[in-house]
């Protein structure tokens, strides 16, 4: 079962590991688009890491707490996008103080979703829209901690390199539409950290 | 290009500070953060709000036309950076005098979301808010998808005329719909012929060659159409009326505004160059033109080059464009 | 840095068609060969005239000055170089309206032997002429020397009081009396950047390196005191006042109007960042900051850097500076 | 006797040897100046040839017609001091339609003071005003026009010559006060060649 004590760690985990990301994921943005993303991720971790001590048992009020520190932390696109997933699990979790892993499917479509009307795209641009969609297929009917770590780890994995020689479709890169294909999408690039982090599999 | 600054950090919250310094009979600092310019005296209850929001680094643009017969507030995010959703949401109840608030600014990606965004929060509150985007910059798409297009200095227009809706006492609706009116007769063109720096960054964003310009580029040095030697002024202008024509074409009669606007270093000597030509193509076209605009109206820093916009006045359009406003740098009436 | 124009040649008169083309309303050429710009509305007979002359490339100074409040005529150069005493001459005429003509202009050699040479020659015609200079560029001479000096932005200022003075109706002698003492009121100092390109040279003026500024340049590149790294806003604000308030120290109680001025190039931000430090310096002298100008005032084309001015208000000097004025490029009231 | 007729034929002499020197005294100002020297002196003598044609037989106001000319051609500081001599001379010879060479020495110094008063200067600063008192002192007494020819010519030569090592006083070059010793003012090269010019020993 995932509660707040859990949450807690995986905020840490993930804190560092987006500062161990900083420059990576700087410079995976910088190919193409303005390099910011390496800061909106560390900034935006910092952010949440500082509320930690102070969320609530409530997991919803938790993670909207979560999603307000990191969009006071910054503007971007990607920063903005996650606030929103954030935002949208917190609504269907509101009130309990216990998720069951089982859920990972349906919250990560929930978060997909959301993020997708937010952001006016659609599935297959190659941005983390992708990842996210990659990760609630896989996971769909899987309940076993590990295994649905692993198949998290994996599908985001794959939806990269399935993806890398698209061209971009969205966001500042799409105007080096010919140039991106090749490159890794520099939200999804971000992603797949994200979920090695949570899955703890780093 | 050199810049006068002290930690790139502070760039923003410096220039707020100055501003408010300078000008505390037009500018107050609101939000937790102070990245939400409002008026000095806020306006009286029942009067439309209307907010904008973006990046830095363009002023005017966006907050130096928080005013009378102009905008309630501003949220300020870092240079060329869209401000939080947070922001925005502290700009929105600034502005609100219990009649609903206007969101108009720029169509960029991070802007959009983070809009929408502070718009959900603000839905909580029961604040009404409407939405009008600027997409006038006919370099960055083509017009069957003139919805894709960024926003630049027609925004200026947009915050004049809807503003002086709102002043009127003109309900939501209302001033929503002049600004919409606004936005879809506004078109722009840009050229740069050198880059700026972000204080961040540390250096220029883009390089151009020392006897190189860039048409169609937009305002944070995005790409344009094509990038060649540097052409004579005429020659210039004469493609850039072009462009706009082209894609909003005038017809004899028509009542049009122009503004003749720098990107920063490019002097008004320059603009004055450049006006011959505007003018000799809109009267060409059998089209008046309505109080020209020719300064720096939205900028980016030390940017050189130009831009043109057209603003075919409808309606009561002229009339708000020409009605009474006071800004720091800008006062008509 | 870039420069968009025609034939170098051209520079100064294309300039001036499009500044009349845009401003109809506040300008008018006149002289042979339209190197005067004035009112478009010649003021009532009786008025004293004020004119000023100089070389181009500083707008709004000298010419757009021109208007209510404010001068009356203005003699119009090649970039950076004097008029011609006829030019200066043809100015005098116009601005002649049977009460007598102020000539206010900046202190440099050309512009001197020529606006006296302009009143040998208006000397027949039987207008009277006074003559202020301007020298407030404290880089420029020590202290002992001031007639020496340079003069730069402070004489937006005299521009200003001096045209509120004669816009009030008072006689050359009261006019020209005021023009003196703001002349002797205001203190500047600059410092540069970037160099500017003149059309005809075409190529920069002077060479500087990309991380290094100069502390007390003139306008047109005229050395200054020192040449060294590019040091943080908030120190070059400090040295600037430090060398403004050595020259003219203020005492508790004394009211102060004080210019950030761009020199082109400079964005508003960083002026707004520079402004915080030298508000400070005046509260911590004690004085009292009358109507802050922040913004471009007087420039050199696309040059990079600031200048700062102060001009202590004594007498009715405020009530002059705070009357109305309307140019195109600055109105107060 | 000089009338008008002498007066075009030197108009005429001036004219070529100002086009020749053209680029010789834009860089001579150019060295510590701002290198319009050449302009000027080309734009005035070609303003002044235009005029050549009308010119009236009275001397006087053919000198100020003149100085008008010039006048209007440019604000340079050297224009304006041309003009300004010329005026003096103007003004001093006006009705009259000849005047004696011997005239030369007294003339020349009613222009020299006439241009100390416009620029403010004195006698000594390393600038066009020590050449033309130089030919003033030289010719006094002289009325072979030969004689006068060479020892004006030669008056203004060494003028440079015995200035070349002092510092500029004056104009722009001032600020460079150290860095113009050993180079030859502008405004007195260009002196030297319309005397030569003037005195049709080119
Ligand atoms: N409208 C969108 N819909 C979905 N994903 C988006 C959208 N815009 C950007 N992204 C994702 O965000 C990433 C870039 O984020 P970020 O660097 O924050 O953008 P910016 O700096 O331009 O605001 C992209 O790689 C992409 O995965
Ligand atoms: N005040 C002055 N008095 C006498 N001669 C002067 C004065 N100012 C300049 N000159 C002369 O004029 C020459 C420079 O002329 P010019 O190039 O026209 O100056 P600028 O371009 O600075 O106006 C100098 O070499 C000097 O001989
Ligand atoms: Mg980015
Ligand atoms: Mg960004
Ligand atoms: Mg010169
Ligand atoms: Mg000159």
């Amino acid at each position: 079962m995932i509660d707040r004590a859990a949450m807690v760690a995986a905020i840490d985990r993930l804190t560092s590991a987006m500062e161990r990301d900083f420059e990576e994921l700087n410079r995976a943005d910088g190919a193409l688009g303005d390099g910011d993303l390496g800061v909106t991720m560390t900034r935006g971790m910092r952010a949440i890491s500082d509320k930690a001590a102070d969320l609530p048992e409530d997991l919803g009020a938790a993670l909207l707490a979560c999603a307000q520190a990191f969009t006071k932390s910054s503007g971007s696109s990607y920063g903005t996008l996650m606030a929103t997933g954030l935002m949208a699990i917190a609504k269907d979790v509101k009130g309990r103080t216990e998720v069951d892993p089982a859920e990972t499917s349906r919250l990560t479509g929930l978060a997909r979703d959301a993020m997708m009307a937010r952001g006016k795209a659609d599935l297959g641009g190659k941005t983390v829209l992708d990842s996210l969609d990659a990760v609630a297929q896989a996971t769909q009917g899987e309940s076993d901690p590990d295994a649905l770590a692993d198949s998290a780890v994996k599908a985001a994995e794959d939806a990269m390199d399935r993806m890398r020689d698209k061209p971009a479709t969205i966001g500042r890169a799409r105007i080096f539409a010919e140039k991106s294909k090749g490159m890794d999408d520099p939200g999804m690039l971000a992603m797949t950290r994200i979920i090695k982090a949570l899955a703890n599999r780093d | 290009m050199k810049k006068i600054l002290n930690d790139p950090v502070d760039y923003v919250d410096e220039t707020l500070a100055g501003m408010v310094a300078a000008h505390p009979e037009h500018y107050r600092l609101h939000g937790d953060d102070g990245r939400v310019l409002a008026r000095a005296t806020l306006p009286a209850e029942g009067k439309v709000g209307i907010v904008t929001g973006g990046g830095s680094g363009h002023l005017p643009v966006f907050c130096g036309y928080v005013g009378t017969g102009l905008l309630d507030a501003a949220a300020i995010g870092d240079v060329f950076a869209s401000p939080s959703a947070e922001q925005m949401a502290d700009a929105i109840r600034v502005a609100d005098r219990g009649a609903g608030v206007l969101r108009l600014y720029g169509n960029y990606g991070g802007d959009v979301m983070n809009f929408d965004m502070a718009g959900d929060l603000v839905d909580f509150e029961d604040i009404t808010c409407t939405t009008v985007l600027l997409s006038d910059d006919v370099a960055s798409a083509p017009p069957a998808e003139k919805e894709k297009r960024r926003g630049v200095a027609g925004m200026v227009y947009a915050f004049k005329i809807a503003g002086a809706a709102a002043e009127a006492g003109r309900d939501l609706d209302a001033v929503t719909k002049i600004a919409q009116q606004t936005a879809d007769n506004c078109r722009s063109v840009g050229a740069a012929l050198s880059s700026c720096t972000v204080p961040q960054a540390g250096k220029p964003t883009f390089d151009i060659g020392d006897d190189e310009m860039e048409m169609g580029m937009g305002i944070h040095g995005e790409p344009g159409v094509w990038r060649d030697k540097l052409r004579p002024a005429d020659a210039i202008a004469e493609e850039m009326m072009d462009r706009l024509l082209d894609d909003m074409p005038l017809a004899s009669g028509d009542r049009v505004s122009v503004m003749v606007n720098s990107l920063g270093a490019t002097p008004l000597e320059e603009l004055y160059i450049l006006y011959r030509t505007v003018k000799q193509r809109l009267e060409d076209a059998g089209a008046t033109i309505v109080m020209p605009l020719v300064g720096r109206y939205a900028t980016s820093m030390e940017m050189a080059g130009v831009s043109f916009t057209l603003c075919k006045l409808e309606g009561d359009m002229e009339q708000m464009l020409t009605a009474p406003c006071d800004c720091a740098f800008w006062r008509v009436g």
